[in-house]
Parts: structure tokens; sequence; C-alpha cells
């Protein structure tokens, strides 16, 4: 009994606590920090909190909290930070499925959600919300650019891939919609598999021309490690969650000469761009990745409109926030009417850097000013 | 054909593979009775032993050899400190426990080395592919790892029937009164047993950590599978574990790339291949409940 | 002459390469005690198994009461009316002697899936429970744990359980191990009396009372019945002196 | 006989105590657990930490599910690895129903057509007749084995429903179903947090209630005698078959309750609640507050929460904790919490 009764009063103590400066804002970040993908949302809180640093204000706090990538359990962090902690902010969801978990009921309870990286079609479309923002990119972005730069380069008979859930399906329709014409054949992986010596099988036995392939995580890393070893030789497309600094550097060099669609590159030529892969390397003491690059400019988005307006002024502020008044990474940045990014998606080719170990270059853009197809079905 | 022949040995590989992982698992159900889902966890750990003194060493056989070591020695470490405090416990004590050492060894491994995946690749020599008879070009590393899994059946079947050791287990699998009796230090064969069901679980996570990403938590996925060979197989029994493994492998393989296929038949491609995979992520499951409807004890059961 | 109550007509019972079990026909009638002797591993435990149902013979029938009963369950031949007591105590430790009988007295009364009376008040389950014990003279330790209870205590629970079910026929295996001299005379007794209600296969080691109690013995020697018949022919037969007695008198 | 195995050691559960007065020291535990679960949220929902009352719903049914699954593991000796399937199963009731009711689709549209509904009664009913069922099917293959055998059957089922959930896209797939409004009961305001903590309170209540019922009842005593001894069982008549197999079924009707308020709690329900590392958890909180004893899965759940909320505040290892505080408990306090503090169970 003793115990539970000091467990109570730990409860009451920690609630006695959050009595609240009244102009400060509070952010909550839910992100994945722990298990599977952890290292996607370690990322993003880095890249956010060097923004916030940065930006030297003390009346901005940051709550962060781990997900564990259960949908639960955020959703559970999701009602601490709203009513316990009364944040007037949430971000940091790294995964779909924990997004749809969260977002539409914290949204509707009247608090602002900026996404630093999940954009299920559902949010950008149907389901879309006032309060709700994206400063990363609608999930279909980065497939759609893919299809459309793979067209415009000339492959004729692309052989797709992606894992049998909704963000795989989705990826692969997204890039037939850009790619507009007749694919090989689609090929759909179950979630975690880890040897893909049937499907390499499949592609070799098919007369495709091209492989594209959405496969994030560890995923990706086996199946390029085992694509290599395969001797199959079609050029190779995927989307940038596949080729991350992290992913990469794990594939070694399976990963050259692999093309990916990303909304930044680290070696983008901007002045804010040079000033983050510096403070981040200066930092931390690695590579920026892209979901890096998305903290960062989700945290400064934040910051833009904090600039003009207090969040507890929620008109003034989303409209600061539609506005986007800031120095993006990825260079252009402004919201479609879904409060989604209608944004450049760049093309990058792994080549062997400077140290031999295998890194993202620029080569060009994919598609300039994409915007996502769920925008109409957004009644906002 | 060639296709078919193809995935065929795919799936003989995959089996392998999970025979490795399977065989020490069953091993040491088979002579101490304990459930041991930390058995991933050795995994594991051998994948990163091996990733971390290979990047340190550049060689991969170096890295290998300690990989194992590593294993086999956290293995005994745990034996010693936990795992045998549970073989006189309930199997609910020792799910319990297991599953506690999955998360202290997942957690703990990322606090050491951090959530980014590892690199390791296959050693320059085993890299690329060859053409086998039949114009079928297969991965040399591939090739390698189905011969690894035939060298240690064949030396779990000479350890097992030839040795002092064996005759020791096989003696501990019948009766574990019997064995004490005999004048065996059984504490030290129970430490013995489970350091080598470690190391086969290490050489494992070694030899695919090579194909696949050296991360946290990958041992998690083979571990269910090697728990569905064994059980397929027969709980205790090596031969099960052997035939288990290829069976699970072989259905697993054709299942991913055949029922798409066949459900293209009437269905659009998109749609035959979103069911078809679906339906291939269920099979090993349905194809296991089938067998235990019919055979409770598994195909090939021990102790019977 | 009536009919038999239990009858094992030709059994055969093989375990790989050994024939546990060969031919065995062996009939119990009303009102006797038959008692099955033998050498240990002559095959008793596997023809008990397949009397009481959790082994099944390669061939051969067993009826009860007229009817056939060879491919029946262990509960359905309980229900049918064969009690039994084991050799191994087979009793639930953590309850107390009460509890074990009672659930004898439930299966009798066939009324396991209620859901909501409590057991514990339910006199209709308590009184016959009781009863039993009370014919085992073990009332005054009706509300031990099993687990604290001596060997033979549990033997006697045991045959108390198998009573609880009011059997057609009764199949005792060594009731008497265990038990010291008073016990041993005591349910020496006891069967006596009962096999006038119940007709009993008992398998005994201890032949003082198998002699005493017996009206019929077949001795069972490698899986097959040598001899059968009363005790003195029993006793005078030379095979059984030479297969049996000789080694294994206690 | 492997399954008694799971009982020599173990705390001995099922059958009434001799002194189960309310003022001895278990009773005095139980109602203190009780007490405590109702009103702290109670005294911080006054004071204006809505918070706290989720949290304490989240505790509630988890704690529900965990004593369903007590059921099936403390007092029926049946070790299921794969609860998750009807925690999973009576979330995806109360999310696909109310996702019809929100569209005015039917469920089925043949041969008869099915409307979808919002009303929890409704709900509640459907969970708990699906997973009957469900358990049913599982249950009559998987209890024609013992030991590690039905360990893993009971966990193959439950992946392959976590796999047909994940890969049907109907209703959201991986991503899950949102429940955009909570489902509603006549007269009551479910939407409030309270209101709908003290549903699930009643809840955990009832379930408690039912269970301590059914195991003083006829039936508790020939599934205590299956657990403890099945040859003594069926030796008296009983075939512990269909006895382990109706309270298995009941097990999962319990904990399919629990699932469905669960995903009305969250407004969400996804593939997670059907995975092996739920079925995991919910073990988990049986054996960390005592295995067969009726307030050990309230027990478990209440530290098993606060662990996670507490210890997930203060680092980004907290798991790591958490493995090591379940090692502690199996390996040293072998009677759960329940066992350290009401003592261990006595037998009349």
């Amino acid at each position: 009994m003793k115990k539970l009764a000091s467990l109570g009063l730990g409860l009451l103590l920690t609630a006695g606590m959050t009595a609240a400066q009244a102009d400060e804002v509070r952010i909550g970040m839910i992100t994945t920090l722990s298990g599977g993908g952890s290292h996607l949302g370690v990322d993003v809180r880095d890249g956010f909190m060097l923004a916030m640093e940065r930006s030297g204000r003390d009346d901005v706090r940051v709550l962060i909290q781990d997900d564990a990538n259960r949908p639960d359990l955020a959703r559970s962090l999701s009602n601490e930070f709203m009513q316990r902690d009364n944040v007037d902010i949430l971000t940091g969801i790294i995964f779909s499925n924990l997004a749809m978990a969260v977002v539409p009921a914290a949204v509707r309870q009247g608090v602002f959600y900026i996404s630093p990286n999940a954009g299920p079609s559902d949010l950008a479309g149907r389901m879309c919300h006032e309060n709700y923002f994206n400063a990363a990119y609608q999930n279909d972005n980065l497939h759609g650019a893919m299809g459309a730069y793979m067209r415009e380069q000339g492959f004729e008979r692309p052989i797709i891939l992606a894992p049998n859930y909704p963000a795989g399906t989705d990826a692969l329709a997204g890039f037939k919609h850009l790619y507009e014409g007749e694919v090989v054949d689609e090929i759909y992986t179950q979630m975690g598999q880890t040897d893909y010596a049937a499907e390499i099988a499949q592609i070799r036995a098919s007369n495709a021309d091209s492989l594209f392939f959405f496969l994030p995580g560890g995923m990706g890393i086996s199946f390029m490690k085992q694509w290599e070893n395969s001797g199959v030789e079609l050029p190779v497309f995927g989307a940038a969650f596949s080729f991350d600094e992290t992913i990469i550097k794990a594939v070694g060099s399976a990963a050259i000469g692999a093309m990916n669609t990303s909304l930044w590159a680290y070696d983008l030529d901007n002045e804010a761009n040079h000033a983050f892969v510096e403070a981040f390397r200066d930092t931390y003491d690695r590579m920026p990745t892209l979901y890096a690059a998305q903290g960062y400019d989700t945290a400064n988005l934040i910051l833009s409109a904090l600039d003009k307006a207090h969040p507890s002024d929620q008109d003034a502020f989303r409209e600061a926030l539609r506005e986007a008044d800031f120095a993006s990474v990825r260079g252009e940045f402004r919201f479609g009417p879904n409060h989604h990014p209608i944004q450049d998606i760049y093309v990058r080719e792994v080549v062997e850097g400077e140290d031999g170990q295998p890194t993202n270059r620029l080569i060009g853009i994919a598609v300039e000013d994409i915007q996502d197809v769920y925008h109409t079905q957004c009644q906002m | 054909m060639t296709l078919f022949i193809e995935q065929l040995i795919n799936g003989l590989q995959l089996g392998t593979m999970l025979f490795l992982m399977a065989s020490g698992l069953t091993l040491v159900f088979g002579v101490m009775g304990l459930i041991n889902l930390a058995h991933g966890s050795f995994y594991m750990v051998g994948a990163y032993a091996t990733a971390l003194v290979t990047a340190a060493t550049g060689s991969f056989f170096v890295g290998l050899a300690a990989g194992i070591a590593v294993a086999a020695a956290v293995g005994a470490l745990v034996e010693l400190i936990v795992i045998r405090r549970l073989y006189h416990r309930p199997h609910l004590d020792q799910v319990l426990a297991t599953f506690a050492l999955i998360l202290i060894f997942s957690e703990g491994t990322r606090w050491l080395f951090g959530s980014s995946p590892l690199w390791l690749n296959p050693p320059a020599m085993l890299a690329g592919s060859v053409t086998l008879p039949g114009g079928l070009r297969y991965p040399i590393y591939r090739l390698v790892i189905i011969a690894v899994g035939v060298a240690v059946a064949v030396g779990m079947y000479f350890l097992i029937t030839r040795t002092r050791l064996g005759m020791r287990i096989r003696a501990g699998e019948s009766d574990r009164e019997m064995i004490g009796a005999l004048g065996v230090n059984i504490a030290r064969l129970y430490t013995l047993v489970f350091a080598m069901g470690a190391a086969l679980a290490g050489l494992a996570g070694a030899m695919v950590g090579a194909l696949q990403s050296v991360q946290v938590g990958m041992g998690e996925p083979v571990l269910i599978l090697a728990f569905v060979v064994i059980v397929i197989g027969g709980i205790g029994s090596i031969k099960g574990a052997l035939y288990g493994a290829i069976l699970v492998g072989v259905v697993d393989t054709l299942g991913r790339v055949f029922l798409p296929a066949f459900f293209r038949q009437f269905m659009s491609p998109s749609e035959a291949a979103g069911v078809g995979s679906a339906i291939a992520a269920m099979l090993i499951y349905i194809m296991m409940a089938a067998i235990l409807a019919f055979k409770p004890k598994g195909l090939f059961a021990a102790n019977e | 002459m009536s009919e038999a109550v239990l009858e094992l007509i030709d059994l055969n019972k093989r375990f790989g390469a050994l024939q546990a079990t060969r031919d065995v026909s062996l009939d119990l009638y009303p009102g006797e005690i038959h008692a099955l002797i033998g050498p240990n591993g002559a095959g008793k435990s596997t023809l008990i198994g397949q009397i009481a149902g959790s082994l099944k013979p390669d061939s051969g029938r067993i009826v009860l009461a007229g009817q056939e009963i060879t491919s029946l369950s262990v509960a359905q031949r309980a229900r049918l009316g064969l009690g039994r007591s084991f050799q191994v105590s087979s009793l639930a430790e953590p309850l107390s002697v009460k509890r074990n009988v009672m659930i004898a007295v439930q299966a009798l009364q066939g009324h396991s899936f209620r859901f909501w009376k409590p057991v514990q008040r339910d006199e209709s389950l308590l009184a016959p429970a009781l009863e039993a014990l009370e014919r085992m003279a073990l009332t005054h330790r009706a509300d031990t744990q099993v687990a604290e209870l001596s060997h033979g205590e549990r033997r006697q629970v045991e045959v108390a359980c198998a009573l609880a079910l009011k059997p057609r026929v009764l199949l005792l295996d060594e009731p008497m191990a265990g038990l010291g001299p008073e016990g041993t005379a005591h349910l020496t007794e006891l069967l006596e009396a009962l096999k006038l209600e119940v007709p009993i296969l008992l398998i005994e080691h201890d032949m003082d009372a198998v002699f005493r109690l017996a009206d019929r013995i077949s001795v069972l020697v490698a899986g097959g019945v040598i001899a059968q018949g009363d005790s003195a022919a029993i006793r005078a037969n030379p095979q059984v002196r030479e297969a049996y007695l000789g080694e294994a008198t206690c | 006989m492997n399954k008694s195995d799971t009982s020599t050691l173990a705390p001995q559960p099922g059958l009434p105590t001799t002194a189960a007065s309310w003022y001895d020291r278990k009773g005095l535990v139980q109602i203190g657990l009780l007490a405590f679960l109702l009103l702290a949220p109670l005294a911080l929902y006054f004071l204006g930490h809505i918070y706290y009352v989720n949290l304490a719903s989240r505790i509630t049914l988890i704690a529900m599910a965990a004593v369903g699954l007590n059921l099936a593991i403390g007092y029926g000796g049946m070790i299921s690895f794969g609860h998750a399937a009807y925690f999973g199963l009576g979330g995806y009731v109360a999310g696909i129903s109310a996702y019809h009711a929100f569209d005015f689709t039917p469920v089925i549209g043949w041969p008869i057509a099915i409307p979808g509904s919002d009303s929890m009664l409704v709900i509640w009913l459907a969970a708990i007749l699906l997973c009957g069922l469900l358990a049913l099917a599982i249950g009559a293959i998987s209890l024609r084995t013992t030991g590690v055998y039905f360990i893993m059957i009971t966990l193959a089922f439950a992946q392959m429903m976590y796999y047909f959930a994940n890969s049907w896209p109907t209703y959201g797939g991986e991503d899950g179903l949102p429940i955009f409004l909570r489902n509603g009961l006549p007269w009551v305001d479910t939407n409030d947090a309270l209101t709908f903590f003290l549903i699930c309170f009643g809840g955990l209540v009832l379930s408690l209630a039912l269970t301590s019922r059914i195991m003083k009842s006829r039936f508790g005593a020939a599934l205590t005698m299956a657990r403890l001894n099945d040859t003594r069982l069926a030796t008296a008549g009983i075939s512990p078959y269909p006895i382990r197999l109706v309270a298995f079924v009941i097990s999962a009707m319990i904990t399919g309750l629990a699932g469905a308020l669960y995903a009305d709690l969250n407004g969400f329900v996804s593939p997670t609640m059907l995975s092996w590392h739920m079925s995991g958890e919910l073990m988990v909180i049986v054996i960390l507050g005592g295995v067969g004893r009726l307030y050990g899965p309230l027990a478990g759940a209440l530290l098993f929460v606060m662990m996670e909320t507490l210890l997930g505040g203060m680092t980004e290892y907290w798991q790591l904790f958490l493995g090591l505080v379940l090692l502690f408990v199996v390996l040293f306090a072998k009677h759960g919490v329940m066992g350290w503090l009401a003592g261990r169970e006595r037998h009349e």
C-alpha cells in the first residue's frame, strides 16, 4: 500500500508542477525514440532542437516523449500533453499510423499539429483540418516525382515494389499516377520482411528495364545488399526514405548508382541549408538526414509564426503558419490550400564520397512545385 | 521452370538460415526444457559483434569468429546469471523472464551502439553471383549460407550421435534425473549447451547480418519464425527442426511468389498482388495451425 | 450366474517391439473381488490404462455392464460407472481433501456447467462427499490440504473419490501400498464389505491381503494371463510359483 | 499433463479462501486497489486534471483485458500467447461499427444488410459474441495441444489476425481506423472523460465479480481441477476439454469487451492491438500482478502503466529498466505484486 500511496502522491505532484506561465509557448513532441525506426525520431528531434537553440528564444518550451512506435501510447501521450501540460502545439510523429491515431482528435481539441514527417493521404484530403499543417511532404510526393522523372528519362518498363501496407500501396499508386504508363509488374512484400531472394528472382525473370522500390528503414538496407549480390543489373530508383545518409552508410557500396527523389539534399545550394548542415555537424558530429532537415524546418516554421502571433490567438497564429514565412533549407516553400507543401522535388544519386563512404549527390529537379492530388478532397 | 527452381533454392536457403536459429532453440528446450524468447537477442549480438569487429579489423572472417565467440560468451553469462534460475520454473515464468531479457538486450544495445543500423557486407571473395548448371545465376554468398547450414546440420548429427557430449545431451533429453546420477556435472553441461545454442544463433545473425540490416530488433521476426519451425518439427527434435525449417522456408518463399500470381487469374494485378501477399503473410501460421490440429506434438515429437 | 459387470476380451497392446498386453481376457462378476497380480513389468499398468481409457488397445474389446466401451474416453467410462484409484496418487495437492472428493460428487450429478451458485455452500455436493470420507474413516481430514497427507492417507482419499462416484465397478490400483498394518486391516475389512455393493478389480502387491480378499485371482506375466482361479488354486499352481511367487513375495 | 507443470510452483489460485472477509490483509489490499483506482482520478478530475482520468481509464481497460487473460492462464492453466487477437477484434468491432454508422453504409450488405452502429450497447454485445465465436474456433483447435505447443499455436492464430488486419485495406490496414465520435450510450455523455472512466470502471468491477463468482461455482471447481490435475477430473467423469474450452471462450469475451472500450478510449484502432507485443504485454501484466490472483491483473496494470508513464518521461531507454523490473519480479518476487502485498493465497 505504501508503494501505491507514494505513486499516487507522485501523480499529484507532477500535476501540480504544471501550473504554467501565462505567455510561455509549450510544444509537445511525440516521436519514436525507441524500438524500430527510432533513428528517424532521433533525427527529427535533433533537427528540431537545433533550430530551437539557434533561435535563442527562451519563452518556448519543448516537451519530448517517446512513443516507442505504438499508436495507443502515442495517443495517451498526446492526451498527457494536451490535458496535463496544456501544450499549444503538437509535433514530432514519424509514422503515418501513429499520426492517424493522434492527429484527428488533437486538432479537434484546438491544438495545432505540425507534422515533421508523416503525411497520410486522409489528412491531406477528406480529413484535413485547419489546425493541421504538414511541413514535410504528402506521402505520395516523392514517389510521384520519381514516376514523373523516370518517364521523362525514357524508362518504359519499370517494375515496382513496396511492402503490403497502406503507405506501400499509396507509394505505388502515387508512382503510377505520375508515371502515367504501364508498369511491367508490381510486387508487394511483407512488412518487416528481411529476405528478398524470391522478389529479386521475380524481378530478374521479368523483362523490366528499371526498378522502383519503396522499402523504408531496415527493409531497404536488406533489399539493397541482396540486390547487389544477385547480379541483376537494372537501374534502381526510389524515394529518399530508403536512401537517407544513415541507411546508405549501412548498405555500403551496394547503394552506389541508385537514384532517389528527395525534398532536400545536404548539398542543396542555399544559405539556410549551408548554415543548417554546418551547425548540425558541429552540434551532433554526424551528417544531417532528410528527417533532421524536416525537423529543423518544422521548428523554423513554428518559430516564424510565433514571431507574429501567440498560439492562443488561434486565427492569427494559423494565418502566420499559412504564410510559411521562413527560410526553408529546401529552398522555396509554400503551403497549398490543404496546408500541405507545394515544393520542388529533387533527384539525388548515391555516389562514393570523399571518405569512400556512399553519399547522396544532388543532380537536379525531378518535378517543380509538386502538389498532392488529395487537396481537392479537402474542405476547410 | 528455372524460376521455380531458383525459388526452391531460395526457400532452401531461407530454411537453412532458420535451421541455424531453430537448432539452438530446440536443443535448449530438449535438454533443459526451457522456452527461450531471448534467443533472437543472441542473433542480434552475433551480428553486432561481427559488424563492429569487421569494421575494426577489416576482415569479415575475423568478425565472424568474434561474432560467434561473443554470442557464446554472452549466452554463457546469461545462463549463469539468469537462465539457470528458470529451469525448474513453469513455462509462464520462462516466457516472462526471457521477454524481459529481450527488452534489456534490445535497449541496452541501442544505448551502447545507437539506433542507426550498422554496416556489414559479405567479404569480397564471396560477393557477386555464379552461374549454376542450367544457366541459373545465383549469389555466391547465399550458396555459402546453404553450405554452412548443411555443415551445421551434419556437425550436429555427429555431435549428438558420436560424441560424449552428445551422449550426455541425449541422456539429458530422455531423463534429467538420470544424467545427474551418471556423475555428469549437470550445471556445466547446461551452461555449455546454452552457450552452444547462443553461438549458433550468433552464427546465424552474423551470416545473415551481411545480407540484411544489422540493427536493434533484428532478432524478433526471425525468433517467431524459429519458434514456428520448432513447433512444427516437434519441440526438442533436431531432426524436426531441420525438416520444419526447410518446410517453412520453402512454403514461405513459394507462397510469396506464387500466391499473387495465382490470384492474378481472377483479379486485377494490383488487387492480386495485395491479396496474394496478405495471404502469403499468414501462410506459415495457417500451416502451423493445421499441422498442430492433426499432430498436436509436431511432426517429429521427441520424448514421446 | 449373473452377467459379468466388466469383461475384457482378447486385449492386445504393443509398444514397438514390446508386447505389453497379450490376448488378455478377464471378467468381473457382481459381488466379487477379482485380484490381478504379477511381477513388475508384467504389464499391469498398461492393462489398467486400457481398462480406464488412457490407452487404446490394438485389438480386443472391453465391455462394461453390457456396453462396449473400448473406444470411449476416460471421462465417458467414468460416467458409465467405472471408478478407479491410482497407484501413484493423483489428487489435486493444493486443495483440501473435501474438495477432491466433491469434484467426484459433482461429476456424478452431471452439472459442471453451472456458473453461479458457489460450491462452498452447496449441501448437495458436500453431504455425499463427507459420507464417502466417513466410509474411509477420513472425516477428521476433510479440511486438510492433500499435500499434507501421508501416502497411505492419499490412497484412501483416492478410494473415497472413487466411491463418491457410486460406481458399478471399482478398479483399485495398489490401494494398500504405504498403509501401516492398522490401515491395511481397516481397508481389508472395508473392501470385504464393499464388494457386495460394487465388484472390485484389485491390483495389489500385498499378497496376504490378496489371498484373504480375492474370490478369484488372475496372474499376469509378460503381458499374458498365465493362470486364473481361486486362492488355493493359484497358490498351488506350479507355473505361478515359478514365474512369480518365487521371486516377488513381499 | 504438460499443462499442470505450470501449477506446481505457481501460486495456487482458484478457490474460496478460508478468510475471505473484507477486513483481513488481502481484503484490505483489494479494496485499497479498487478505491485508489476509483478515487485518485475522481479527485484529480475535480482538481481539473482530465489527463489522469484518461490515464486511469487506460489502466482500467488494460486491467480488464488482463482479468480475461487471467481466467485462461491463472485459473485455467491455459497459457495463451494470443489474447491480443480478442483484444484487437473487440477494438475492430467498435471501430468498424462506428465507421459504418458514420458513413451510413452497411457492415455487411449480403445476405442480410447489417448496418453499423454507434451505440456502445450494440457494439459491446457484438464484440462479446464475435470474440466468443473466434475463441471457440481457436480454442477448439488449440486445446488439442498442451504446453509449449499451446503457447505457440495461440500465438500463430493471433499472428494470422495481425497480418490480415495489417494488409486488409478496407479498414485502414496498418494505418488503423479512427473513430471520430466516441460511441454513445443512452442518457449519458460518453465523451465526458469521467463518465467514460466510470463506464470502464464498471466493466472492470463486473469482470472481477464475474470471475470471482465463476471460480466459486461448480464450473470453477471443475476448471481448477482441470488445471491442477486433469487426470483426476477425467477419472471423475468430467471431460477436461469442454471445461477448458468454455473457460477460454469466457476469457476471450472479457478481453474482447475491454478491447472494444479501449478502441473507444483511444478513438482509434490499429493492428498494433493485435500484435504479439500486445499479447506479451497482457501476459506480463498478469504475471506482474500475480498469476491466478483475482486482483492480480489490476495490480499488474497499475504498476505497468505507471512505470511506462513515469519511466517514459525520464529516459528514452525506459524499456531497458522495464525489462530489469520484470526480470526482478520473475526471479525474486514469484507471486507478483499481489503475493507481495497480500501474502500467499491460502486454500480452504
